[in-house]
């Protein structure tokens, strides 16, 4: 039970009813709301030292955050 | 007494049941895909609170998994609305955007290079995708295939090495390693290439 | 004894962020939120020890929201 | 344990006295150098603080100057001696290319930092010092109260000029 | 010892500049308080653990975040003014 891996939980719990439940329930508001329980997955994968996978899972998060601000700008680009 | 892996199976269940009523309850489609990625993330967890070696071994297939249907998705998604032709104009000119993408995208491929593999390959194609993105997208499609083409014919020359002369193991691996690292990288940059043109 | 002092003041800097993300209204604000979490998080990397990891995940950080800015410029201009 | 104290009193004085020196010497309160620092400026100087020293404090926030040359040359003393004052001025110019500035500023305060630390190691001085009296000095300029912060830097701007 | 003193003031200086930062209501004044809690993080890394790399993690922490503030404030001033 160390502190990281206790945190790591707590965010992923916070960030997983912000992403569900957004408070203005448009497309940005949840694209960043989703990086809360990425961070909470990162302290977790600390805990457990699997390094690789964390440097690996933050490049990837950063991809497909990319990824969706080009769907979301075609997508609002028709409004 | 709870254990560690209790704890987190008991949250990592929480999570998901969460995830999945606003799933259930979400019409439009790309909230859809958004929540989508927050289920990849619950999974994660539950592959990560293995906790050896096993479990790093398992998340960098799961995060392939996960990349390689997020941009079918969004792609099935664009064309499904009509929207894949669309021009996106990019009007945001701050000054940190000009003078940022060369030294960040040079300290992350050399970070990338060195640490080589499909670690190294993410982290390297993620300097590519910043640099292009800002600096506006080139074509040059056929120079990215032909890398990585040549990448693939190394990979596999490496494995015959590994059949045939098992006594130089560690140049194949380097090759292997020097190999994964380009393919990656390249289709990584294809991602930062297709942002704005009309006919990708 | 002073060990324990700077977990607790990096989970409170932690919560704090996280907490200004979930809740305010304006993306400026919660990107802003978004920063104070991420410095919440980067010390943990480096009391395990491993400072190339924080390297990398200081660097990455700000390209994520570049990313999202992107979107924010093309949408209120 | 008072003695320890009152180091850091002192550090936080001649950090102080050194960074603002250095920054008003290479005109930083003349204008805001990128959009953010002058839209800083303005906020600032509408909620009752002054132009110049609004705009110097915008510069300091969107670009590593003086104060962080100061900081990471401690840092460098601290963990290498003089060999790491010179690499902390090389990462703040590296920094300061990143974020559209000139870089004279941050690299100047850098290098005269480390002999300024390296002077105080003489007399008694630890370099943990200078970083908690950096991060203090910083503290009083932007962290207290924006409009007095601002008139004091302004009132030293228009002394020079 | 005597430089876990150092870190706890540190950090008591960040998490103070936090709270203010989400105490303050407009979003340009925000950002100056962020900056004095990236000098604290900054310094908080280099006392906790003394080596040569760790500079360079302070470096890149402290240049990470100052574009993170540089790219918001910029884009803040450019957007349509209601």
């Amino acid at each position: 039970m160390t502190p990281e891996f206790i945190l790591g939980l707590g965010l992923i719990l916070l960030g997983t009813m912000s992403v569900a439940w957004p408070s203005p329930k448009d497309y940005l508001t949840r694209l960043i709301n989703l990086e809360i329980p990425a961070f909470g997955l990162l302290l977790v994968m600390l805990s457990f030292d699997e390094m690789l996978a964390l440097l690996t899972f933050i490049a990837v998060t950063t991809v497909s955050t990319f990824i969706f601000v080009r769907v979301i700008g075609k997508r609002e680009a028709i409004n | 007494m709870i254990g560690m892996y209790q704890t987190g199976l008991i949250a990592a269940f929480i999570c998901i049941i969460i995830a999945f009523i606003s799933l259930y309850q979400e019409t439009d489609d790309l909230h859809r895909l958004i929540l989508t990625d927050l289920a990849e993330i619950m999974a994660l967890l539950l592959i990560a609170l293995v906790a050896t070696d096993l479990a790093e071994a398992l998340i960098l297939p799961g995060l392939v998994v996960m990349i390689a249907e997020l941009m079918a998705l969004a792609e099935i998604y664009l064309v499904k609305e009509g929207i894949q032709r669309k021009k996106i104009s990019c009007p945001l000119d701050i000054e940190v955007i000009q003078t940022a993408p060369p030294i960040l995208a040079g300290i992350l491929v050399l970070y990338g290079i060195i640490l080589s593999g499909f670690s190294g390959g993410a982290v390297a194609g993620l300097g590519i995708i910043f640099y292009c993105v800002c600096k506006g997208s080139d074509e040059q499609f056929a120079l990215i295939e032909t890398a990585s083409g040549y990448a693939w014919v190394a990979w596999i020359a490496a494995f015959f090495i590994f059949l045939i002369l098992p006594e130089q193991w560690f140049f194949a691996v380097m090759i292997a390693g020097g190999a994964i690292l380009v393919k990656v990288m390249a289709k990584f940059s294809l991602i930062g290439t297709m942002s704005g043109d009309p006919n990708v | 004894m002073i060990e324990s002092l700077i977990t607790i003041g990096l989970t409170l800097l932690i919560f704090l962020g996280a907490a200004a993300t979930a809740l305010w209204k304006n993306p400026f604000d919660k990107l802003i939120g978004l920063s104070i979490l991420s410095g919440g998080v980067i010390p943990f990397i480096v009391m395990r020890g491993y400072l190339d990891v924080a390297i990398i995940v200081a660097l990455v950080i700000p390209v994520s929201t570049i990313f999202i800015l992107l979107l924010l410029g093309r949408r209120t201009s | 344990m008072l003695e320890e104290y009152g180091q850091i009193l002192i550090a936080t004085a001649i950090a102080w006295i050194l960074f603002v020196t250095i920054d008003v010497f290479w005109r930083l309160p003349e204008k805001g150098g990128v959009s953010g620092a002058d839209a800083i400026g303005s906020a600032i100087a509408k909620h009752g603080g002054d132009q110049h020293g609004g705009w110097m404090i915008g510069n300091i926030v969107s670009s590593p100057d003086a104060s962080a040359g100061t900081l990471l040359a401690a840092c460098g003393f601290f963990v290498a001696g003089i060999p790491g004052g010179i690499a902390a001025a090389a990462l703040v110019y590296a920094g300061n290319r990143i974020c559209h500035d000139s870089g004279y500023a941050g690299t100047s305060g850098a290098l005269i930092a480390t002999f300024v630390i390296a002077g105080c190691m003489q007399i008694g001085f630890g370099a943990s010092d200078f970083i908690v009296g950096t991060v203090i000095a910083i503290l009083t300029i932007q962290g207290i109260s924006h409009p007095h912060a601002s008139r004091i830097l302004g009132r030293l701007w228009r002394w020079r000029a | 010892m005597e430089s876990l003193i150092a870190a706890s003031i540190c950090l008591i200086i960040a998490v103070y500049c936090a709270i203010r930062a989400v105490l303050e209501r407009e979003t340009l004044l925000k950002l100056p308080f962020v900056n004095v809690m990236n000098f604290g993080i900054a310094g908080l890394i280099v006392l906790i653990l003394p080596h040569p790399l760790t500079l360079v993690a302070a470096a890149a922490y402290f240049v990470g975040s100052t574009l993170e503030a540089n790219a918001i404030a910029s884009a803040y001033a450019r957007r349509e003014q209601p």
